[in-house]
């Protein structure tokens, strides 16, 4: 019945939805079971953090760093630290630096096992957020044991880290990896090659890679669209130029470039080469460096301005500070990488079944907490 | 229970109704998933096969017809908080809300700079159980259930409850 | 047709190899924590409550300074002139201030530790109380103070009227000696309250 | 590509555009005339030696007496970098879109009115993205003063007992 004429309908899908992660809200307009229009709205979890930070001084502000992308905020805190020191132009101990790009690729995996396991949920598989959940823990102690805190760590700081390694971390973090590399095969065959979960997720919310670059995607959702690019290669900073790994990117091995399953894929394949990255880091840790001998008391940059990226689980997190000699930012604008990310749903979505938005929307991996700031 | 609400003095058959109804509602407690913000994750990690929130006959629900509790997980905005109290209004009776972590709490970290950061879940809905913790632990937020089951054994359908 | 029953025998055949994952952990030990009976220990580090030995406390305000979210409130008052506070759990004499009002307000506290690594005399750290919901909000304020409201509105008007003796006292000087200024008298006692 | 030499193309094509260049500092700039904004950042992205395909970052900044609009852009392609700026006049901060050049554009100039109330001329649809509708005020300009209430919420906390 192609002459069957339906009339338009607004479903409006959150901002409290089993399905959207955070408070999202998306008002869709339906034409049957397809998708015509999608208007996003979002804000529902804006924090201030631009004002906080245009209140509190440098040191102050890695808290509220923190709390923008609560599943990366090792990340997060490491850009930041990153840009500050930039300012400030201060050299940073070696061991440091290995202790951050142990921290940050711990906390990409543990930032990539909940994306696969509520990716999982969404589409209706709940077992796998059990296993990754699972592991997710034994990063979280990890982290408690050297950090003290489970999410939001407030490790990282301007020239150093908090604290040293604790005794036995090294070791604990050996037998992580050790545990970890079989379980990437666990969720192969649990999720990833599951047929129903491929129908659900191959060929479906083709991103083509010129859509992505337009729209500023990054990470691992441009990665996906077959485009090779990322920041820890491609503009080395901290210390990832001194390790072999690999970037991934998508291959179209299941259904085609650039749809939901490349995106997830993407990610699977990602945690295996973090994991490697913490082995080397691991290995080639400099000891007996104090941690915390760079850190300056008071942290006062010169006038001037920085706009530093770097790779954040979910793509390009920039910061752009602004000096005006004092020791408060003047401005300090976060580009959060999931903000661009979402924006392009609007594009992408349109066209498609109700039920294949959810995996899109899964798929991109949203934070809320970093697109509202 | 509106009809015997006041009417009676405590009994044999009252007491008795109270033991069935309150062990029937703290022991199955289900949460409507209200997940805002960080502490959302901890939410979520409390539900894991770690903490297994199930144990304590704590079930998440999608939706709030079929919830009788409510667990704010996170910073509480003003754009937010129409939609708070609407989905409050829609969970049926008895009800109970958890307000976990600082933000929930009393606007936590935000209380102080963020111009659009509600100071509290409790301005806009009655908060029974305050987890503190940014975000929680999650024995915390089990603590907290088990804090909220003692009130709900407290309490008898015979008097009016505070709200 | 042909790719339809394959379809199907593939979805069946995937369906089991994630089942033969999901029964193989009925064979691995649990990894749930039966949480109220038993409970994992805390690490040395670990972030929980923040508790203050007000017996240590030197009135620095460092604590306060660094909290991003001005959680920390304190107010101090110097001891009264030769008054014993006791000693220090280090076994020294006790600095000469009382704490009307040393609050925490672990309801605001964004539990990033910051104020834990200024304190000359550690005297506030982490413990490893991680129980402590409420039913009331206002319970979660925590004071630390030493000295009553009472005895703390006392200790006020005492440093008040010796603020004003003291002025007297210095005008009284200056008017005697004319133009030649005075030497401060040496006495901590006389200062008023921060 | 260095970015003075950017500079020198942007000059030698729209030699009227081009308003000052910076080149101290971290980071260099180059500013920029408020209506040729929009043709720069088409040749910038089109121009086959440069093409700068992606907008990293769109940034509003209110300097006391003057507002700024900094762009941030890079080339996938070339991998460089260069950064645009705009001066605006406090009153009436008005510039036209680049949304037609970069569809990343969209919500970095909505939030960027949203913030600080700088409307974006020829913008598909220039709404408030981040707070409500009703806000009042632009809460990232430096007077911008934190009301009082928000549809009967308190937006500032008042502490019991503590000034």
């Amino acid at each position: 019945m192609p002459d069957l004429k339906t009339e338009e309908m607004v479903v409006q899908m959150g901002p409290q939805h089993p399905a959207t992660h955070g408070v999202l809200r998306l008002e869709i307009t339906t034409d049957g079971e397809i998708v015509r229009k999608i208007n996003p709205h979002i804000g529902y979890l804006h924090r201030c953090f631009e004002k906080h930070c245009e209140e509190l001084n440098y040191h102050q502000i890695i808290p509220f760093v923190d709390r923008c992308d609560y599943l990366a905020a090792m990340n997060n805190e490491h850009g930041y630290v990153m840009a500050v020191e930039k300012l400030l132009d201060i050299e940073i101990p070696e061991r440091v630096e290995y202790i951050r790009v142990i921290m940050s690729e711990l906390n990409r995996i543990a930032s990539h096992l909940v994306a696969l396991g509520t990716y999982g949920l969404d589409i209706g598989a709940i077992t796998p957020f059990l296993f990754t959940f699972r592991d997710r823990e034994k990063i979280l102690d990890l982290f408690e044991m050297t950090s003290g805190a489970r999410l939001l760590y407030n490790y990282i700081w301007i020239g150093g880290v908090a604290f040293d390694l604790p005794n036995g971390f090294v070791e604990k973090c050996f037998e992580f990896i050790d545990y970890f590399l079989p379980k990437l095969k666990e969720y192969d065959d649990l999720l990833s090659y599951n047929k129903i979960f491929i129908k659900r997720t191959a060929e479906v919310a083709i991103i083509p890679p010129a859509v992505a670059i337009e729209w500023g995607i990054t990470g691992p959702n441009l990665r996906a669209s077959g485009v090779d690019w990322d920041l820890r290669r491609d503009e080395p900073y901290s210390i990832y130029d001194k390790f072999e790994w690999d970037v991934i990117v998508a291959d179209g091995r299941v259904g085609v470039l650039g749809d939901s399953w490349s995106r997830y894929y993407v990610r699977v394949l990602e945690m295996e080469q973090s994991a490697s990255i913490v082995k080397q880091a691991l290995e080639g840790l400099p000891s007996d460096e104090n941690v915390k001998s760079a850190v300056p008391k008071k942290v006062r940059p010169k006038e001037g301005s920085v706009f530093f990226r770097s790779e954040n689980p979910r793509g390009e997190l920039g910061y752009y500070i602004i000096s005006d000699g004092s020791d408060i930012p003047y401005r300090l604008k976060m580009r959060s990488p999931a903000f661009c990310n979402l924006s392009a749903i609007s594009d992408v979505g349109e066209g498609l079944l109700i039920s294949d938005l959810v995996s899109l929307l899964g798929s991109i991996d949203i934070v809320l907490g970093e697109i509202d700031r | 229970m509106g009809i015997i609400e006041n009417k009676f003095r405590d009994n044999v058959i009252i007491t008795s109704a109270d033991k069935f109804m309150n062990w029937a509602r703290l022991s199955s407690l289900w949460p409507i998933t209200f997940g805002i913000a960080c502490c959302a994750i901890e939410m979520m990690a409390t539900a894991a096969s770690r903490y297994d929130q199930d144990r304590l006959g704590i079930i998440p629900r999608p939706s709030p017809r079929q919830a009788d509790l409510m667990i704010v997980a996170g910073t509480v905005t003003f754009k937010m908080a129409s939609r708070i109290k609407r989905l409050y209004e829609q969970m049926p009776e008895p009800k109970y809300v958890i307000a976990m972590g600082c933000c929930a709490t009393s606007g936590g970290p935000y209380w102080q700079h963020g111009y659009h950061v509600m100071k509290g879940v409790d301005q806009v809905i009655p908060v029974d159980v305050y987890v503190p913790g940014c975000p929680p632990r999650p024995e915390s937020l089990l603590e907290g259930f088990i804090k909220l089951q003692d009130k709900i054994r407290r309490e008898s359908i015979a008097t009016t409850q505070a709200a | 047709m042909r790719a339809y029953f394959i379809d199907i025998f593939s979805g069946v055949g995937s369906v089991l190899v994630g089942m033969r994952v999901t029964f193989s952990h009925l064979f691995t030990r649990s990894v749930t924590e039966q949480y109220p009976r038993e409970k994992i220990e805390m690490f040395d580090r670990s972030r929980n409550r923040l508790h203050v030995d007000i017996e240590d406390c030197i009135g620095c305000y460092l604590c306060d300074k660094a909290c991003p979210v001005d959680c920390i409130h304190i107010d101090t008052i110097k001891a009264r002139p030769g008054e014993d506070l006791g000693l220090t759990e280090k076994y020294e004499k006790k600095k000469t201030f009382v704490f009307p009002k040393f609050d925490i307000d672990m309801a605001e506290c964004c539990y990033c530790g910051l104020c834990v690594f200024p304190c000359p005399t550690e005297c506030i750290y982490w413990i490893s109380d991680y129980e402590f919901a409420e039913y009331d909000r206002s319970n979660l304020n925590y004071h630390f103070g030493n000295v009553t409201p009472e005895d703390a509105r006392v200790r006020y008007e005492e440093a008040e009227k010796l603020k004003i003796q003291k002025d007297k006292e210095i005008a009284a000087k200056k008017a005697a000696a004319g133009t030649e200024i005075p030497s401060q008298p040496k006495d901590d006692s006389t200062e008023s309250a921060e | 590509m260095e970015s003075s030499e950017v500079f020198k193309l942007i000059e030698s094509k729209y030699p009227d555009a081009l308003k000052s260049i910076d080149l101290e500092g971290i980071e260099q700039s180059v500013t920029i005339d408020v209506n040729s904004i929009a043709d720069v950042c088409n040749y910038l992205k089109t121009e086959s030696e440069l093409q700068f395909t992606s907008l990293m970052c769109l940034s509003g900044v209110d300097y006391e007496d003057k507002m700024e609009v900094v762009y941030h852009l890079h080339s996938l392609l070339h991998d460089h970098r260069v950064t645009l700026k705009v001066e605006l006049s406090r009153d009436n901060p008005k510039l036209p879109s680049v949304s037609g050049v970069w569809k990343a554009a969209n919500w970095h100039e909505r939030e960027a009115y949203d913030m600080y109330g700088i409307v974006f001329d020829d913008h598909p649809d220039l709404r408030r993205i981040l707070l409500p509708d009703d806000w009042e005020g632009f809460p990232l300009r430096k007077d911008y003063v934190v009301a009082e209430k928000y549809r009967g919420w308190t937006i500032r906390k008042i502490k019991e007992g503590f000034e």
